[in-house]
């Protein structure tokens, strides 16, 4: 069980990445990243699917790359529960599988899981939370807004909850408003807005995510009250649109990385197929990093 | 003296070969794509056969399109009546999270199988009752149907995310009732053959019973059918509470399949199940339509996606070209205009 | 005798119009009771209270002695009521059997369990029989044409086996054939002693079935009389509350210069057929139902495709792709069927009236309101359209009225030549003098007009000339002044060998 | 004699009075939403005053709602024909990505001002040419514009996409030419003067232009305006063309407002529009409705999710209570039925 039979015809390797989600800034930055990292190989062929956000559809996406027989299966699960089974049937079938990122209900489901925590993360943004505001206030305590992602998505979650299991320690440090805004920029300044007008002590916006942090900004600066408020995000990408961007910028005051585990998984990837006495640990944990304003630069160009 | 010779002229002949013509007229569309699927689908690594059409993809598309199906099939009774029901993805997330709180979070003292009773039967009751109370407000308030489902979108989207309290219910994979639950319903035979036997179900009480007369003349003539003296409250409460029943059994199988029960499924379904209904043929605006061409409708979207997602195509590409192929494969299956002044 | 149904100070209020006011009215059983009045004047109300679709505001109606509330028109059913809808309101995706049976009584048993459309279709086939309608009772009733729509809705009345029914004009689509039909049908009911509410502007049929005859006028009950000891004279006076005489056509404006030559004109229905009009000119269209008439129009306006065959009018041949076209080059068509072809029922008088003539009321790209309102009002006035004002929905009004609002669109067009489809459907007997009157004053102006109609005498007494149709054939022009209502039937009946009979088809 | 002394006989201020009244009915649900704000909301810190009703948060609902109000106008239109218009979100989503990546991506030497105005123009151009295509093949090959606009709705979703590569192109914070752009589009009164002079100029459009009445002409009676000689397909044409333009408005807006073109946005925008419109008293089978209607539409849900935000509401319960508020608003501002039949 979990080895594949090596067919002596057979020439190359057919990797398929079954991705929850393509149509994300986050999601395709980690397949670029992929694909890049991919094409160093010539006897690799490498696919990616697409589940567009839809537990259904990624079942029955890895159904079919069951049929299709890969050498090696990556699957960044749109949610855990849904996609346990369906891995596990890979894993039985003799594919491995590479588990990103997301974990699964019982990991005799997957070969390897690698990941990076979103709870680990809130916590780091928590803790950079509390700093602030004993520089900005001379005490940890202040008044946060939460700029949330979709409700009852796991990541979001964790990240709400590792930032306030550290900030909920100090009784100084409150909520003061929050406002679900599904990810996105746009949600986030129109919600931000009105926050901004019935909340006229803020020190500090925690978006989510990056746009939403972004989208925070926006709406303050519309105010003219931008300075009297920091802007915390979560993600880090590169690029012109990513979080370290807005770093460098001034606009966030910081941003925490979410690894996009590409570089970790095509390193395990490569030993599992070929190398077959190669036996992979049950996890792997990517660790995100803090950017701030002394390391955006740096982090940006290279 | 004959009135009307000019018609009876025509040899019934012709006339059988034009209805013949036409039936297969309504398929031609699925024919394309089928054709598409074939010609599109890459060889199954190792043995070298068409992918597309090994046993096992033809029944994972089957499986695949029965939740859509199941509640396109209620959408179409709705959409006869010149209705339409936005809240079907928010009911059937209500459905789905309770019936996983259902099974692991409550514990009567009931022995096991009444207990998978309650979970399969009381999201069916709630889903039901939600249609029921959208044709009661419909008809004795007189709103546009797009006003009150869209409401029911709204909240029922709300309280399915406030009974979870935002969280997914995960069904998991022990032994307990959740599993026996699960392996119960989720099996592919089950799934399939429930689709297909409200399929058939279904096509008989729109085709050959009153109530399904009642729903195509109240979408014909709406006035007409309050001058007949059809019973027009009642038969769009039991439209709707139909679709409701519907998308609850969907929404049952959904947590079934994915073992979990989330309040944020079944987003933007509802646009899916009104496009199978009307690729299908059905008219927007009520009167005309078969269960049948939304059978047709379901597949002909299902088929499609299947296709390029074996051929491993770019999401984008894939969406591009699909919205071209959709208007082809409609515009190939329309009736051509028997009269020329409509 | 014994008085089946009695009404009692009955009203009815929509909005600001009372539509009946303070109606009492007795109807004995057995006999058929023709009620007249002008359009508008509160006949289909009438009729639809007592068939349960409308609430009376106040007083009463007993049936047998027993008084009548209904919140459900299927319960009059049950009470043997049936009613013959002016509207024809039908089910037009829904086939000609399912129409029929739909929430009728006397099919419940094929209601219970499940439908088998061979039985259904069986079931009705009597029915259609009846009426002599000829078609496949599982045909969808969209591909009906008007005359057998209203065959089809008789039908299912016919069918509810009704102590009484009411029928608001059933025959205005029909031709004289199957009204004779319709008649003896309804003398048989009588035989079964079942009383009649015969609705209806075509004075010479009142009487020819009614035994009484009861005249309304403006929501009012006027007086009833019995048919023998009245006369047309008498009974329009009590409809209009003046003298209305139907004058005869006064004189011919045809002229020898043609505005619109047919030649060889095929289209799908139309096999083959050529004339010629002229300014000035009423030309009669006559056929039975089906004949092709209203098919002619729809060619000549584009709506059509022609197969083969030239239109041509001064400005030379016509090649029409759509109705744009046709009103271009100065044809202009009222269409038979005023509310599918013709009226937009939810929006007002004034925006129905003008939609034809929307680029000559257009001060860049704006409606010119002052000019708009001059022209409506107007003709409002002329054509005596009885509305609140120009403002109010065309849904609110009477038939008439609204078939009166759609000629009104075609007079302002003013096309030069006009095809008029059935323009008196439905139109009481003083308005049908005002459309007679239209035309001949159309026609005085040197405009062309082809008049189609389905009662004889007044294509007699409009025309010069009558073409008749008979199976998409033209099978004689027959000069008015010449000819006979034998001899037009004797060419409409022409089956298709007679049709090479073609006497003088192109003058 | 006159024919028609019953009607005349009504007093002239009877009439007059029930107008303003059925006017006054149109506002009701409105009413009732302010009313709601009002009492619900929280008071400004410091001064007291009540929040909601402070010059700040007026203009900034009027903010909030002009893109989906600038869309529901151009929606209006085509419901009154009795189409739909689903790609509006995709649509937006083009017009923003397009605007976003023209200020962004490309370097033509034509200097400042017309970089921006081509990145404005330009995606108007392509928007409005999308809508155009939909209106001749809706006319052309008469297929129904729910499944035209589905098919652009995710054709052009995947374009979007497939453009920027699924990235967004933020037009970042620098004083380049996207500053530029940004400063020139975004303030407050830019946005709303946009939009307060579109509602005026398509009411006016809808209300007394030819074009206007024809619109709703198709919607009322499609078959008998081809029998009265309205050119239906130009007008349907113009009328989707018209909604794509004011949708590529609203995406330049979006774009200069979010700092940001992102394919994923507009998401249900489409929804969001033809709810307003349809609040607003439209009917969705065309012919009967107005610009004014659907812009008290915009405002109802505009102002119920403000006053939401404004009291911190947990966003279930706030979906719970919209759902409740949407019917109660509509069934009050719904025109008490003048006629039984209904
Ligand atoms: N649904 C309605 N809403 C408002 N007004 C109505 C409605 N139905 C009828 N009316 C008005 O009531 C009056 C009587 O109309 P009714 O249809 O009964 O006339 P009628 O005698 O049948 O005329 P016709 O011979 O033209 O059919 C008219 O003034 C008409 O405008
Ligand atoms: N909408 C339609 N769809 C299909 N067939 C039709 C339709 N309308 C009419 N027909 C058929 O076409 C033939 C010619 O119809 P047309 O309406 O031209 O006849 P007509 O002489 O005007 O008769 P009528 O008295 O019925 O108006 C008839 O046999 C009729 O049954
Ligand atoms: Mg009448
Ligand atoms: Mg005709």
């Amino acid at each position: 069980e979990g080895q594949k039979e090596v067919s002596t015809e057979k020439s190359g390797y057919l990797v398929i990445f079954s991705q929850c989600n393509n149509a994300e800034p986050y999601r395709a930055a980690q397949n670029d990243s992929f694909k890049a990292l991919w094409s160093q190989y010539d006897d690799v062929v490498f696919e990616i699917q697409d589940a567009q956000q839809d537990n259904s559809r990624q079942i029955s996406q890895i159904e079919t790359a069951i049929v299709k027989n890969p050498d090696l299966l990556i699957v960044a699960p749109n949610e855990r529960g849904p996609l346990s089974a369906v891995m596990g049937k890979a894993k039985k079938a003799g594919i491995p599988v590479i588990c990103l990122e997301r974990d699964i209900v019982d990991a005799e489901n997957y070969t390897t899981w690698i990941m990076s925590d979103n709870y680990s993360i809130g916590k780091l943004a928590g803790e950079y939370m509390v700093e602030m505001l004993k520089v900005k206030n001379g005490a940890p305590e202040g008044k946060i807004v939460d700029l949330r992602g979709l409700l009852g998505v796991e990541g979001e979650q964790k990240r709400f909850n590792g930032a306030w299991d550290v900030m909920n320690t100090y009784s100084g440090i409150t909520q003061e408003a929050e406002a679900v805004c599904n990810w996105l920029q746009s949600d986030a300044r129109v919600r931000m807005t009105e926050i901004l007008r019935a909340h006229p002590d803020i020190d500090i916006v925690y978006g989510h995510n990056d746009p939403m942090a972004v989208g925070g900004y926006l709406a303050a600066r519309d105010l003219g009250r931008e300075k009297d408020i920091l802007f915390v995000g979560v993600d880090g990408l590169q690029g012109e649109a990513g979080g370290i961007k807005k770093v460098v910028d001034g606009v966030l005051a910081a941003t925490f990385t979410y690894p996009l585990c590409t570089d970790k998984a095509v390193e395990i990837g490569n030993k599992i197929m070929r190398d077959p006495d190669f036996t992979p640990e049950k996890v792997y944990e990517v660790q995100s990093e803090m950017i701030t304003p002394s390391n955006a630069v740096e982090k940006f160009n290279g | 003296m004959r009135l009307n010779e000019g018609v009876q002229s025509i040899p019934a002949v012709f006339k059988k070969s034009t209805g013949t013509l036409k039936k297969f007229q309504s398929f031609t569309g699925l024919v394309l794509i089928l054709f598409l699927a074939v010609i599109l689908s890459p060889r199954q690594h190792g043995t070298g056969r068409i992918l597309f059409l090994t046993p096992e993809n033809l029944s994972d598309i089957f499986r695949q399109v029965s939740e859509n199906g199941i509640i396109a099939i209620g959408m179409t009774f709705i959409i006869l009546t010149s209705g339409i029901d936005l809240s079907v993805g928010s009911l059937l997330a209500l459905a789905a999270t309770l019936c996983a709180k259902i099974l692991t979070q409550m514990n009567p003292s009931i022995g096991q199988p009444l207990h998978i009773f309650l979970a399969i039967f009381l999201p069916l009751m709630l889903t039901t009752g939600f249609g029921a109370l959208y044709g009661l407000l419909i008809s004795k308030l007189n709103i546009q149907p797009f006003i009150i489902t869209l409401a029911g979108m709204i909240g029922l989207r709300g309280f399915a995310r406030f009974l979870t309290n935002n969280a997914n219910i995960d069904i998991g994979f022990g032994d307990d009732i959740s599993a026996v639950f699960a392996n119960l319903i989720s099996p592919k035979p089950v799934v399939i053959t429930t689709f297909v036997v409200i399929a058939v179900i279904m096509s008989i009480i729109l085709g050959r019973t009153v109530f399904g007369l009642r729903v195509k003349s109240i979408g014909d003539n709406s006035i007409g059918s309050r001058y007949a003296g059809i019973p027009v409250t009642k038969t769009l409460l039991f439209t709707y509470a139909l679709s409701g029943l519907l998308t609850g059994v969907a929404g049952v199988l959904h947590a079934a399949q994915n073992h979990q029960g989330s309040p944020n499924d079944g987003v933007s379904y509802e646009l899916d199940a009104i496009a199978a209904v009307v690729i299908g043929g059905t008219k927007m605006t009520g009167g005309k339509g078969s269960i049948v061409g939304t059978i047709i409708g379901v597949f002909i979207m299902g088929i499609l996606t299947n296709t390029f997602r074996l051929k491993g195509v770019d999401i984008n590409i894939e969406m591009m070209a699909k919205a071209v192929i959709i208007i082809v494969a409609v515009w190939l299956q329309q009736p051509r205009k028997a009269r020329s002044k409509g | 005798m014994d008085e089946i149904l009695v009404l009692k100070n009955v009203n009815k209020h929509f909005g600001g119009i009372h539509a009946v006011k303070d109606v009492s009215l007795r109807f004995n059983e057995g006999k058929v009771c023709a009620l007249m009045g002008e359009n508008g004047a509160g006949k289909s109300t009438l009729g639809k209270m007592i068939a349960g679709i409308y609430a009376l505001d106040s007083g009463e109606i007993r049936l047998n002695g027993e008084k009548l509330v209904f919140d459900n028109p299927l319960e009059a059913q049950k009470k043997g009521i049936g009613l013959v809808l002016q509207e024809l309101d039908v089910f037009p995706s829904l086939s000609v059997a399912q129409n029929i049976i739909l929430n009728n009584m006397s099919f419940a048993h094929l209601e219970k369990g499940f439908l088998n459309s061979n039985n259904i279709n069986e079931e009705v086939k009597p029915w259609l029989e009846k009426v002599r309608l000829d078609v496949n009772p599982g045909k969808p009733m969209e591909e009906l044409s008007m005359a057998q729509i209203q065959l089809v809705v008789i039908a299912r009345i016919l069918s509810m086996n009704c102590r009484l029914i009411i029928m608001d004009e059933p025959t205005s689509s029909l031709t004289d054939d199957a009204v004779d039909n319709l008649f003896s049908l309804i003398r048989d009911l009588k035989k079964d002693n079942v009383t009649i509410i015969y609705v209806s502007h075509k004075m010479n049929e009142i009487f020819q079935i009614a035994d009484e005859i009861a005249v309304m006028r403006d929501g009012e009950f006027i007086g009833k009389k019995s048919a023998d000891e009245t006369d047309p004279t008498d009974i329009i006076e009590m409809m209009v509350g003046r003298t209305v005489s139907g004058k005869e056509k006064q004189r011919s404006w045809a002229t020898g210069d043609v505005c619109l030559s047919v030649r060889n004109l095929i289209t799908p229905k139309m096999k083959d057929v050529s004339f010629d009009l002229h300014k000035g000119e009423v030309l009669g269209v006559a056929g039975l139902v089906g004949a092709g008439r209203t098919e002619l129009g729809e060619a000549l306006f584009g709506l059509e495709p022609v197969r083969s065959g030239s239109i041509r009018t001064e400005d030379g041949e016509l090649e029409l792709n759509n109705p744009g076209d046709a009103i271009k080059k100065g044809i202009g068509f009222i269409p038979e069927d005023r509310k599918l072809q013709g009226l937009m029922m939810s929006m007002s008088v004034q925006e129905n009236m003008i939609l034809s003539t929307l680029d000559d009321l257009n001060r860049k790209g704006f409606l010119d309101n002052s000019k708009i309102v001059k022209n409506v009002d107007s003709l409002i006035d002329n054509i005596r359209i009885k509305t609140p004002s120009g403002n109010s929905c065309v849904d609110t009004l009477s038939g008439g009225n609204q078939q009166k609002v759609l000629v009104a669109r075609w007079l302002m067009v003013d096309p030069e030549v006009l095809f008029l489809d059935d323009p008196t459907r439905g139109v009481d007997v003083g308005a049908k003098e005002d459309i007679y009157e239209i035309i001949t004053s159309l026609a005085s102006r040197g405009k062309g007009l082809i008049f189609v109609s389905s009662e004889l005498p007044e294509l007699l007494r409009c025309c010069d000339r009558i073409m008749v149709l008979s199976e998409g054939r033209a099978t004689a022009v027959l000069k008015c002044k010449e000819t006979t209502q034998q001899e037009i039937m004797s060419y409409a009946t022409a089956s298709v060998v007679a049709g090479s009979k073609n006497k003088g088809a192109t003058r």
